[in-house]
């Protein structure tokens, strides 16, 4: 009933009614699993609801209104890259000949899948200028796992059992360190310089032969070009060291700088936001992974091979034993991967360089609108995002960079990312992405201003923030003091349902 | 550019706001030594052509054939309402759900989602999501480490080849690993070997963290879990139940044969095969492993206004807040597909699930039988659901045979498992409840024929037999 | 943005830029018009929207935000029967083999859907007991005026030119009687009775040797029986002339009742209300004509003919001369069809039985629970419908039907429909259809019960309601006097754009 | 019932409020004689085996042709967002939008199709909408008759037969309708003979209410409207244009060469084929016929709180309020159509349609140049857009026989004007932008070879020139 604003939902489980629904899978023979002896029978049947249809649509239809997404406003989460998501990648990814191809066909079966695979990664070694892809990590963190682990196997494979530290700035996204740590090694952590890049004195002291990698993101969590970056790969490959490129922001270099041309030995794809396919509420994503010469023996397997009568087949079960192994179970998260195909041949060379160029612009345009209103704790050229600070306005009013994320929702924005890269103090990191127009740029601009005013001449106004959403701020201490989660029959007043 | 907005005009006004006359002034910061080459690439694909190129694709795949391949990934029938609430742009290229106040819809599924897959395994905390079956396995061994403080983990040979695989990888930081072997014959055969297993968890210089076995394993066959169970728990290990989950409609959960942990795929919730993903990795545990679990937790709260309200909680877990010290690495998961799995469920329900399950049951005996008019015996001797070996002189070309004459005879676990010569000669089938009687007919006819036998059913009496003209592959969707 | 209740949109052409959009269809060559005279080409092109994608996708998702449905909650619209609408049907009415049939193929070509159309006339046959069936008509108005000018075919083929009048029951539709003029006939109003039936003293003194037809609507669009069916159709037979049933009401009596079998000549189905096809805003529908034995050489001509040898085919231009010829292109809405199709499979004989069952049981339970605070005027078992009316209301009150519809809104409902049939003094024709659940007829009733009491103690708030809707009530009489049917470039004060 | 919610103890809660034991007490007004005969129709089908049958059905239908089939209905690419915006549930199963405060949705976007359908015709008042090009056409006529009092219609023999069938059922009603001849020879050959017309306008004792004739005209042939339009207003006549909508991109428009209404089929903006519809009659004309226009008609206001809003309007036009005296008995129409044309236009853009109807008229002219090679000709000389009829002797058996060859071969004129010897031995043929150069050079290798000739292109070369292996067939959505 969202036509007079959305409504909080029951949960399923208070919706469902003993002997609802049914009507979509035939009845079992009554004797089906006389077979299956009972101790291995389940006595009770899961407490699943039961619904009908129209109540199922019902409830997710409703729920659906709930949510802020790309397709109903402006989403410039800092980080997340949340562009359009094209309606032509979901019409392909449910292609039956795509969506109902079974894992473990023969090879022969799946001779466009695997076609496409193979395209693809041609591709992306072209745009990250790397030698060779692996397309199977499911996401970012699982591409760095991936990366990090056939660093770690390159080193073993020339006798250095040494290297156990990674270096990170301390500008970088959680999983380069969590990425570190799963896969053995130490993490050193590198302050980073006044103008935002790495601090180039501490890295190369931290440097030595201990280093097994480092974890680079360029441009970085703050939106930056490391512009020494050329000095930086000097002193890594000196050091014996490998370097890994996080790609996650790769929206901003398309066409611009080729991170294997540069000298970085790996690094990988986040598909789920340069290649704009859905990371609907968490995911899916995918990972991919682009190496240098040095790493290509070590990657997973099992490879997309092109035979010499241009055929297509996976490597066989064992058939390069200095692969690091596999992450996941089969190739890949193909459905994405298709849909990344798509997005990349739709654009184009051309195209997406021009991803780039709108996105770079777009968001130093936006920084320019702001910089009278917010602090710009690092004020030049940014890439596709930049950092803005409410530092001086919490000085001044109380109000606090949350408080002016909260207060965006009530004029139909959705927040910047807030308080990342934790290193700047009341940060929001603002990207636009080169999809909204700049109409869109410019109102976004006008009400940030807007709310800045606000928190002077109305603080409580925006501390109370948002106003107009379906739900306000919320209870995170008992969220976590008292973890509900799962359902359970509750008493009314306890955790009323809404109707 | 297709998708995007900017006119030349609009271009020209932020280049003139910023002081630059062009784009390229705002790229200055890349040291000229290291600009990229031109990219090489084709040029933009007009939409027409590109979709005719994406059907031409998928066409080059053969999706027709009529299969019998499971392995761990299983075809069912998906009601058409699953995708149709799927595809709504609110669920879409929105991350992570930072904002409950704005995300309330996902974060609302995400909690249904924990709570029909707490039902589903009979365990209290679930994690929404994890990559595949392989990496929550791998995260749940992982699990057991933590929680235990030692370093060794046991895993059932059993365990599908991918899963074990993607372990060794996730393991290569310097824990152990080490396989139980299965029983060799007699009516245990192809299940894990519980005297083998005891003699594992009985050296007092390696004490283990953690016990996995599949159930049903991945041969199909049912393992006896609780007595699994009970020597890991002896030996002050962590058990984890690797399982499927249509399938825990119909046998025991693993709550109840005691199991700590549980991993799976849940693919077969609705998600289709798309060649290997994206699927849905399953993990769940007890209430007292709670803080050691990775992934995404969605909790009940109140809001403000004090109505009831879900958020993301225990996020101290998490690599954003933990760095280093976090329980995983993971940050994107696979919410879509756990959104999926839950719309699967509340669309067909529990009655629906009970009967998909007993109907691949159902489909599997028909299929044992029709084999065995053949002459063709099964493997193993023990108890299966819906999923069985069959023991087929020269497999790999056999299943190459059928493929010719359109069947996809299963798996070739020659394949998979190159250097046991316990499945030389082995085929891996499957049956669900999109199998039909005329499936099973043409698979024996073909069979009989490639194996220089007889056909005990006429291709034409099989046809009959289902009426639509539309084998087994024209029977997934409603997607 | 509707996460913050729906929000008011600007226009496409508010949105539209120049130079913006594209990449959808390959550039032609350059010569690709020379070949077309001057004289033929247009100078401006036309002044169409340019639009991204994007924003496109934006607009249509907001504006859908804009609008209740079914999928969104209860839509008790009378005589309209929302029923859920199964997205099966959507599905297979997507499947390429279906949708991209191009209708002028040889029959050969199109073998699926003509068995598909052929089982579904025999299945339609069967449900109303007729002896033939059309599915030519676009909808029951065009059904209207196939069975009307079948009728006068048949007079006329028996050379009875006299025949001009039609009688309807003045709670008729509006389409009956304006059916009967477009076919050239004199319409005839017979008045209610007291009991909500036909005046059967009326009708009988009416009938005679000009009367070419009656239209009844069966059960009624009171939602009233006729039960003096068999005494009205006598009387018609007697009289020579031809009865035609309006069976939109036809989800009241599935199993039940065939017109058929009672003797009706003729009836059209309302296939998007009974049989649940979408009608978005408006349509599309379907409106199947079944005929008895006399009408049948008068069908529209092509039919869907069933060869010896088992395969389908149209009837040839020409083939049978007596036909009354094509309503339309083609041979009807087959996308429609294809869902009517699924729908009659998916419920089978006792399905639909039970659907008439149950959409009968709701109507009267609610008739029930509503009967204390609102007047019932036909105090009877109802059908699937029923009339409930504020006549008492707005005595004591001054608060109208009308502002009880509108306060229902601000309930997350839909209103029922209002002031039809035109003859119930402040009615509101209430169908809840089969397909909402007990605890929402509840709900509903609770809150129509609470609007009647506010009514007494607030009377103000149901008259100004809608207060929760994107918009309040509008300025109809504006509209009409300086109507506004396209969009033109207009000045900011005069009509704003919303932002 | 496989979407009903009620549950045995809900059924029996609310008969015992009734006061009722059976359900069957809800149906005694029924007369007994007179209740129904058991329904014999099968048991229910659940959604599995239903979605099965669907498929089977809809495979059973060929639509892998290369296909050069138009005759009215056009095979478009429509890009994919056109139908995932169009699958929201918010637009389905939403009657006539009475209640503006909670309609905002479909009334903003039937006032948005009356726009853009007023840009592409030229007109201001455009209604929506009509069951199809057809019917649009029929109430078109009847609209001159009202709005001249006179009962005497002129119809070109080049509109459709469809339509001309459909309005001489609909002209039942007392109506007369005469055809107008086509020239039949020389370079007009195939248009509205403007003679013939001049003469049957000049007959004093039956005035004429309106004139029709269509641009382009059934055989595909340009007409010169505005002579038409110039000798009708003479008469004192209204004049209709029957337009296809594509084509306004780059013709000249209804209103620049003087209609006074336009009608026509809608199917061609983003609707698929579907055997027949549901299509999209477009209905249009000049501001002073507004009170004759039949249909719905959705105007911009204003509400109370000053906001504007869009509302149905001028309904005193329309059955449900002037019952018998109404313009026209339509109330259902094809809504959701209108709106899937609108998401068209709107995604595809003012200069995407140009390029749809540029790159039509590119492929005709090339498949013009590919028959003449192989000395097939065309059967009229007129101008053409991107359809045009050919001569070939025993056309009926050379289009069967290019069917075998996997080629829909355009219509057989014969079939829809058998009586018509100067089409006897004809085709008429179409091209638009889904039709490539390796469909065109298939065509004509496989003409060749039916005719008993020589290919002048192999099929290998053909295919090269496409390079995905997908033909027309495969290049229509994005649906
Ligand atoms: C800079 C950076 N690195 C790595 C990641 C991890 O990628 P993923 O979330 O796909 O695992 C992200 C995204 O969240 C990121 O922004
Ligand atoms: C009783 C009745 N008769 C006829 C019709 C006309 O049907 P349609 O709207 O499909 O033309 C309707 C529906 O609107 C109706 O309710």
């Amino acid at each position: 009933m969202s036509v007079t604003g959305p409504r909080l939902q029951p949960t399923l489980f208070e919706r469902s009614r003993p002997g609802r629904g049914g009507g979509k899978i035939p009845h079992p023979p009554k004797d089906a699993l006389d077979r299956i002896p009972p101790a291995h029978r389940r006595s009770e049947p899961p407490a699943l609801p039961e619904l009908n249809e129209p109540e199922v649509v019902r409830h997710y239809v409703n729920l659906s209104h709930l949510n802020f997404a790309v397709d109903t406003g402006f989403y410039p989460l800092g980080s997340c890259t949340m562009k359009f998501n094209p309606k032509l990648n979901e019409w392909a990814a449910r292609l039956r000949g795509f969506a109902e191809l079974h894992p473990m066909v023969p090879d022969q079966v799946a001779q466009g899948t695997l076609q496409l695979l193979h395209d693809l990664e041609s591709a992306l070694a072209e745009i990250s200028g790397m030698r060779a892809v692996t397309l199977q990590p499911a996401a970012g963190a699982q591409g760095e796992l991936t990366g990090i682990l056939m660093i770690r196997a390159y080193h073993r494979s020339r006798g250095d059992f040494e290297r156990m530290d990674v270096l990170v700035p301390d500008s970088s996204h959680g999983t380069n360190p969590a990425t570190a740590s799963m896969a053995g090694f130490r993490t050193i952590t590198i302050p980073s310089a006044a103008d935002g890049g790495v601090d180039i004195a501490a890295f190369t002291s931290a440097l030595g032969p201990t280093t097994a990698a480092v974890m680079i993101t360029n441009p970085s969590t703050l939106g930056l070009f490391e512009t020494r970056i050329g000095e930086l790969l000097d002193a890594v490959r000196e050091a014996g060291a490998l370097a890994y490129m996080d790609g996650a922001n790769l929206n901003a270099i398309l066409g611009r700088f080729k991170p294997g041309e540069a000298g970085f030995d790996v690094m990988h794809f986040n598909v789920h936001k340069t290649f704009s396919t859905p990371h609907g509420g968490g995911g899916p994503g995918a990972g991919p992974v682009g190496v240098g010469e040095r790493l290509v023996p070590f990657l997973p397997a099992p490879r997309v091979l092109r035979d010499e009568d241009g055929s297509y087949r996976l490597e066989r079960t064992g058939e390069r034993p200095t692969s690091i192994g596999r992450l996941r179970s089969f190739v890949g998260n193909t459905g994405v991967l298709v849909r990344a195909y798509a997005y990349i041949l739709a654009h184009g060379a051309t195209g997406l360089r021009e991803v780039t160029d709108d996105a770079v612009l777009a968001a130093n345009y936006l920084k320019h609108r702001l910089r009278d209103a917010f602090d710009i704790p690092y004020d030049r050229a940014c890439k596709h995002e930049f950092v803005a600070s409410a530092s001086t306005i919490k000085k001044d009013t109380g109000v606090r960079t949350l408080d002016i994320a909260k207060r965006l929702i009530d004029f139909g924005y959705h927040p910047p990312t807030i308080y990342f890269p934790l290193i700047v103090d009341e940060g929001m990191l603002i990207e636009p992405t080169e999809t909204e127009s700049l109409e869109m740029l410019d109102a976004f601009a006008d009400t940030l201003i807007a709310i800045a005013d606000e928190a002077r001449t109305d603080p409580e106004m925006v501390r109370s923030a948002p106003h107009t959403s379906p739900v306000g701020r919320l209870d995170e201490a008992m969220a976590a003091r008292q973890p509900n989660l799962r359902w359970r029959p509750m008493r009314g007043a306890e955790m009323p349902c809404p109707d | 550019m297709p998708y995007g907005p900017h006119t030349a005009p609009d271009r020209e006004r932020m280049l003139t706001a910023l002081g630059l006359s062009s784009v390229d002034e705002l790229f200055l910061d890349i040291p000229e030594a290291l600009r990229a080459s031109p990219l090489r690439l084709p040029d933009p694909e007009p939409e027409l052509e590109l979709a005719t190129r994406l059907r031409g694709l998928a066409a080059r795949n053969r999706v027709d054939l009529v299969s019998f391949l499971g392995a761990g990934v299983y075809r069912h029938y998906t009601p058409a309402a699953v995708d149709q609430m799927l595809l709504r742009g609110e669920w879409y290229t929105a991350y992570t759900p930072y904002q409950p106040e704005v995300s309330q819809g996902t974060l609302q599924s995400i909690y249904e989602y924990e709570s029909l897959i707490a039902e589903l395994v009979g365990l209290e905390i679930v994690s929404a999501s994890h990559y595949d079956g392989a990496a929550a396995t791998a995260e749940a061994a992982l699990m057991t480490c933590r929680a235990t403080r030692r370093e060794r983990v046991l895993v059932s040979h059993a365990v599908h080849p991918h899963y074990r695989e993607t372990m060794r990888t996730y393991f290569g930081s310097g824990l152990q690993l080490d396989e139980i072997p299965l029983v060799a014959e007699g009516p245990y055969a192809g299940t894990t070997d519980l005297d083998a297993l005891e003699r594992l968890l009985g050296d007092p210089e390696r004490p283990v963290a953690g016990v996995l076995a599949a159930q049903p394993n991945f041969y199909g066959l049912l393992e006896s879990m609780s007595a699994i169970g009970a020597l890991t728990h002896a030996a002050g290990a962590l058990f984890v139940a690797v399982v499927e989950p249509v399938s825990l409609a119909v046998l025991e959960p693993p709550g109840v044969y005691g199991a700590d942990i549980a991993s799976g795929e849940g693919q077969p919730l609705g998600i289709a095969p798309q060649y290997g993903g994206p699927y849905l990795g399953i993990l769940a545990c007890t209430e007292p492993l709670v803080r050691q679990i990775p992934g995404r937790l969605v909790g009940m709260t109140t809001d403000v206004r004090g109505q009831r309200a879900f958020v993301m909680t225990m996020r101290a877990r998490e690599q954003d807040i933990r760095r280093d010290k976090a329980a995983s690495n993971i940050c994107t998961n696979q919410a879509l597909l756990a959104l999926a799995a839950s719309i699967y469920l509340a669309t067909i329900g529990p009655h629906g699930l009970r009967d998909v399950a007993a109907n691949g049951a159902a489909r599997a005996s028909e299929l044992e039988a029709a084999l065995a008019a053949l002459g063709i015996e099964r493997l193993h001797a023990a108890p299966y659901l819906n999923e069985f070996a069959i023991r087929v002189p020269d497999a790999r070309a056999v299943h190459r045979r059928l493929l010719d004459r359109g069947i996809l005879g299963g798996l070739v676990l020659a394949d998979v498992e190159p250097t046991d010569p316990s499945v030389a000669d082995a085929l891996l089938v499957c049956a669900t409840e999109i199998t039909t009687s005329a499936d099973i007919a043409r698979f024996a006819t073909a069979l009989a024929d490639v194996l220089g036998g007889r056909s005990p059913v006429t291709i034409e009496a099989a046809v009959a037999i289902d009426g639509s003209g539309v084998s087994t592959a024209g029977r997934m969707a409603g997607r």
